[in-house]
């Protein structure tokens, strides 16, 4: 903190070094993300190398990578990926604009939440395989039964952050809206939401997740495709190269959709005054 | 056109907020509230601007047109997800027909339109809440304590931006405020509320001329007058 | 689970792990009397029963060592022996007529070639799914002839209820339920083309102790006998181990054929031709030789010492 | 508003009356909860009793209930119910304390976030069922597994919270701490900790909500006794009243088990200056 | 005991905070800092009290023994989800050894212990922050403008509590304000900064003794004095 040198020129150097010294950053934290995945496939690989796991219960990371390969291959994979992204990505939206809707409501209107949140509240923690049954009895078992399922499971977790954040929004900032006669409408577009932001973005986050779980119970209705068919199949036909390589392929595409949406929350957040947001 | 009989708002089984007041208020006056800390001068505020109702006694505002009251809370009250632009137009009824940069200067945020509140120290973040409510042109202007974070110069000028814009829009207007040369300078009667729950204790007239001299005699009288009501219901209390 | 005992008793294992599904008899009533207890713990070696919910459970059962003894379908056990798994059917618990081809009452599907073109579910890599193949070439036709929907045993019977299929590749329990509830019509059945119920024990195991092996063996003949002689009984203990109704139980239990308890060349015949079937649809790999694998998978060598 | 009696005994008839009146109120928003369950399970029971629906595939509320005051004069229900719950129950402690620990030190330190988060967004879209073969593998068909694939369930959503929570926490507030020379435990526990306890306890909900989804998976895992043993045995056996009363239970138990929360979070966020708390 | 020498933090490329600003304070010497809206007040505070690290040139802190440094911010920076009790306690080593009720009773809010932040008036806000800093008996005392949401009354009978502390502990004190009458009453020596950023542009010594007379007229030619000083400074601006 002690600095001697002529000020101007320690500006510059300061400001150039600051715009390296984050791209950086950046690539450092990137890197050290890998860090332990890449120790764990090692360790695995090793494991399985030198027999302490056995090969046909949990095949070394490069079986599955050669299984992973060899679906690429064949061009299954690309099909299987897809349509599994697709039904997600529906699903997702058709579970957050319910979810947003009724929530916005619920944490908008008491009684509203005295109406309808305990049966909300009930359904929240039925298991996605006990939906199967009554969805293929209610829609069948094309595609509209199964981006529903998957809507279900990314309803819960979006509406329950929704309405709490809408209760958490502090009293003060609403009553700034009542000054200019807002709308219940306007009061929510300007002020719930935006001051609910975090709170929502959680939500999305963990609906994301939930959605990629929800896609196996989902694929059980009757799919022939998808990551879900995948892993059932690994299940059913005992194979477990064919069960991780699609657990990998969950982990790995979750990961890439909540990287999005993680890039979005830091977007939409740039004005939270917390420690990471300091100049 | 602002007429007050009875109201009381109270907290914790009659102990905090105010009792039985009653006034009432002509069209294009500015009234000062002066009174100790915690004596339900903002609670009064809030009540008038209809965000409390749960009050007893009656209110009535009359004729107060298309426009509406306008209000400068204690705090900024900011949005923190908008920048200061934003946030000042927040206070518009149409966006676009304003001009946003004429209030930036007016409150001396020039430079300062695209900072997020979190960036502003507190008279800026301040002095954009004056902007916000000053934008939105109100018939009733409520103010708490609005320029308490300014230095004495900054102050000075958005007391006379505040003269001006009363004199232009002939905007009623109610000043909370512990600064009793401010009242003096900007007032044409002065409440002092005192105890707790508050009531209203004394009330005086000033009837010089606007814009006053802020060393006129008349006006250090008369705030002789009102440190002696304020300790008097200091020492009673 | 497999825990070997040192000293001058080896091969000796602490406990012994035994499942039990409902859609092997034989193993309620062997729980239900406790005679494997009897005999091993007489030995000092603890008995443990784990519930199989179903043969792809057992399976994963054995390979994580969580059980020694697990009750498959044959099929099940051909293809996760393909697979690597390193079990041997050591055992017959039943020949069962599990699996048919179930239709609504009022369909006018009669046969194997009505199908063709036709919505059927079936549950990928089980035995339905191995008949429905099976009849199908039979028939001269192939899964291409008509779109084959994976639906889990009791989503396809609901599927078919519901008529969201035109036929089912049907399961006991859930075939004779919908059979007796709802007037389901069984419109292909072919007691061969079923793969056996057969016991699995662990090749570690059985390596080690040979002599547990034939122990377990003997008291599921004890059970097996019992369920042959008392077929009412055994119908009531499944009826209430598994909850379901007593004719549900009774029809499932008709069903099963109890006589021949020795693997051998009938269940090497069938799973060869299970086999076939399964690597044209690639569910074993092409380049598995499913004959090798089927002989190392039945071993009768407990059986007969036991038995005989 | 325009009041002309005489203000003492206004005041006092004011009082008994918020007090009546809040006591009313309550009651009256527990019945509002109540009003679309039952004309749900009236509508339900009167389409089958019409046959609109078959009974075969959906029975009549009445034959559920039957079903389950049967399995309760049996006895077995409790035993059901009591050992899902005690799962749960154990798995979402579990949980709980795993996210709290790791959410804590992700959410404070950068460069761990930067380490660990990665792995654990990607293991966050793995679902339940995919975990079944790798939990019996590492931990075999006791309680200890089934315990833990519930905790894994328990863990994602609070983890996200905090996380969130923890990089939500107002700069000020922070720097209070910093003023009087909190270590980073003490800020934790005295600052971050309570004010992330919104979104902590929203994670809370969220997560007993999943714990009751993974629980299916869980009982998978060669159980005897268990709601989620219900529900696949019902599936296995082709028995719909069985079926449809686990999911029943489920809902009901998962609801109290959220209700108890959710009073939780009521008195713990009294402070919390938003619409519903003014006085 | 606290030197600085040539501090600079600067926001925006150098348009805003404060730049070259050197001075040294003794042990028990209360120092006032005026200036316009803006100017880098609170930002010096924050650097002072170690706060914002990332200034340029030096600052030392000598002698501190284990008494921290106390802080008032310029806003209460109340913890909503504690009573105001727990809030001053919030500022005790040992939680258990000290007398909350009387701080309570220093502050006016004897009466107010249990209520939560959110309940309390501006005024009331500001006091519980104060407690919460002398509670923790700092051997420096940094305050953020302290007394600006309070009445005239109330402010004095603080300034009064901070010059009897000030005696009693000889605690060093920095005070922010924008009320020159308070700062001539309580302050050794007062600083006047002025521009953006910020820089020191006066300096002036009050040796008048302590407790002083609030009417004293040299206090008053002290007062034009800082007036000038600020006002010059405003123009220039
Ligand atoms: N974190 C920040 N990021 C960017 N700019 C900042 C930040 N903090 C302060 N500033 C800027 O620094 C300048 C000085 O702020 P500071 O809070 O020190 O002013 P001040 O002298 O305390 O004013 P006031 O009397 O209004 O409180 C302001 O222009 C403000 O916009
Ligand atoms: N929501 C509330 N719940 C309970 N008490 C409240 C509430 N709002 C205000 N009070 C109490 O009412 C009294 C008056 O508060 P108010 O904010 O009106 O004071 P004030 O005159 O504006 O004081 P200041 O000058 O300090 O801002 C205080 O004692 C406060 O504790
Ligand atoms: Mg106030
Ligand atoms: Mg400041």
């Amino acid at each position: 903190m002690t600095v001697k040198i002529d000020e101007n020129e320690l500006l510059e150097a300061k400001e150039k070094s600051v715009k390296v010294g984050a791209e950086l950053k950046k690539v450092r934290g990137f890197a050290l993300g890998f860090i332990i995945p890449v120790v764990l496939l090692v360790v695995w690989e090793a494991a399985v190398r030198f027999n302490l796991l056995d090969a046909y219960v949990f095949p070394a990371p490069t079986t599955i990578l050669q299984k992973i390969i060899e679906l690429a291959k064949e061009g299954t994979l690309w099909g299987h990926v897809g349509i599994t992204f697709f039904r997600v990505l529906i699903g997702f939206l058709a579970g957050t604009v319910a979810a947003v809707v009724l929530g916005s409501v619920v944490g908008y209107f008491k009684w509203f939440e005295q109406l309808m949140d305990p049966l909300i509240q009930a359904f929240r923690s039925i298991p996605s395989l006990a939906w199967v049954p009554l969805f293929i009895l209610w829609m069948g078992i094309g595609e509209a039964s199964k981006v529903m399922l998957i809507a279900v499971g990314v309803f819960f977790p979006i509406y329950l952050n929704i309405v709490s954040g809408i209760q958490g929004v502090d009293r003060k900032l609403i009553e700034v809206g009542k000054i200019y006669h807002f709308t219940p409408l306007q009061t929510v577009r300007r002020i719930i939401f935006p001051a609910s932001l975090p709170s929502f973005l959680v939500g999305l986050r963990s609906g994301v997740g939930l959605g990629w779980m929800f896609v196996v119970a989902a694929e059980l209705m009757g799919a022939s495709q998808g990551l879900g068919y995948l892993l059932v199949l690994g299940q059913n036909t005992y194979s477990p190269e064919l069960i991780i390589a699609s657990i990998i392929l969950f982990a790995i595409i979750g990961k890439t959709t909540d990287y999005l949406l993680k890039s979005l929350e830091a977007r939409a957040l740039k004005w939270q005054d917390n420690l990471q947001n300091q100049l | 056109m602002l007429k007050v009989k009875q109201a009381s708002r109270t907290f914790n089984d009659g102990l905090a907020g105010f009792k039985n007041i009653s006034f009432s208020i002509q069209e294009g006056e500015t009234v000062g509230i002066l009174g100790t800390s915690g004596c339900g001068k903002s609670t009064l505020l809030r009540v008038l601007s209809g965000l409390d109702q749960d009050f007893e006694g009656d209110i009535e505002l009359a004729g107060l047109g298309e426009q509406p009251i306008g209000m400068i809370f204690q705090e900024p009250r900011l949005m923190p997800w908008l920048t200061v632009k934003e946030n000042i137009l927040f206070g518009a009824k149409d966006a676009k027909k304003v001009d946003v940069q004429e209030y930036l200067n007016l409150v001396g945020l020039s430079d300062f339109g695209d900072h997020y509140p979190k960036d502003l120290s507190g008279g800026m973040a301040q002095r954009t809440a004056i902007a916000r409510a000053l934008i939105g042109q109100p018939g009733v202007l409520l103010l708490d304590e609005p320029f308490s974070a300014l230095d004495a110069f900054t102050k000075m000028q958005l007391q006379d931006l505040l003269l001006k814009i009363q004199k232009s829009r002939s905007t009623t207007m109610i000043i909370v405020t512990h600064d009793i040369d401010e009242a003096l300078y900007l007032c044409d009667r002065i409440f002092i509320l005192g105890g707790q729950p508050g009531t209203l204790q004394a009330q005086m007239s000033i009837e010089t001329a606007k814009p006053r001299d802020r060393g006129d005699s008349f006006l250090a009288s008369k705030k002789a007058e009102i440190l002696d009501v304020l300790h008097i219901d200091k020492e009673v209390e | 689970a497999c825990s070997s005992a040192g000293g001058e008793e080896k091969n000796k294992p602490k406990k012994v792990v035994l499942d039990y599904a409902y859609y092997s008899p034989t193993s309620l009533a062997l729980k239900e009397f406790g005679w494997a207890e009897e005999v091993f713990n007489e030995e000092g070696i603890e008995v443990e029963w784990v519930l199989s919910q179903g043969s792809n459970k057992a399976l994963e059962f054995l390979n994580s060592k969580s059980v020694d003894f697990g009750s498959t379908a044959g099929a099940a056990a051909l293809i996760a022996k393909s697979n690597g798994s390193p079990i041997e059917s050591v055992y017959i618990f039943s020949k069962p007529e599990w699996t048919a081809l179930v239709t609504t009452g009022d369909s006018n599907i009669a046969s194997v070639e009505d199908l063709k073109g036709k919505k059927v579910a079936a549950t990928l890599g089980t035995d339905p799914y191995i008949f429905l193949l099976r009849s199908l070439e039979e028939a001269g036709l192939s899964s291409k002839d008509l779109e084959i929907v994976n639906l889990q045993h009791s989503d396809g019977a609901n599927a078919l209820l519901t008529n969201q299929v035109d036929a089912w590749a049907g399961l006991d329990p859930h075939m004779a339920k919908v059979e007796i509830d709802s007037g389901a019509a069984l419109f292909l059945r072919d007691h061969d083309k079923n793969t056996y119920g057969t016991l699995n024990v662990r090749s570690e195991f059985a390596e080690q102790h040979p002599e547990v092996v034939e122990r377990v063996i003997e008291v599921y003949e004890k059970a097996r006998k019992w369920v042959v002689e008392n077929p009412e009984e055994a119908a009531e203990i499944l009826a209430k181990e598994a909850d379901m109704a007593l004719e549900v139980a009774q029809k499932s239990l008709e069903r099963n054929d109890f006589s021949d308890p020795i693997p051998g060349a009938k269940q090497i015949e069938a799973l060869n031709a299970a086999g076939d079937v399964l690597q044209a649809e690639n569910v074993i790999k092409e380049n598995v030789d499913v004959e090798k694998i089927v002989n190392e998978l039945i071993i009768d060598r407990y059986s007969k010492k036991a038995i005989e």
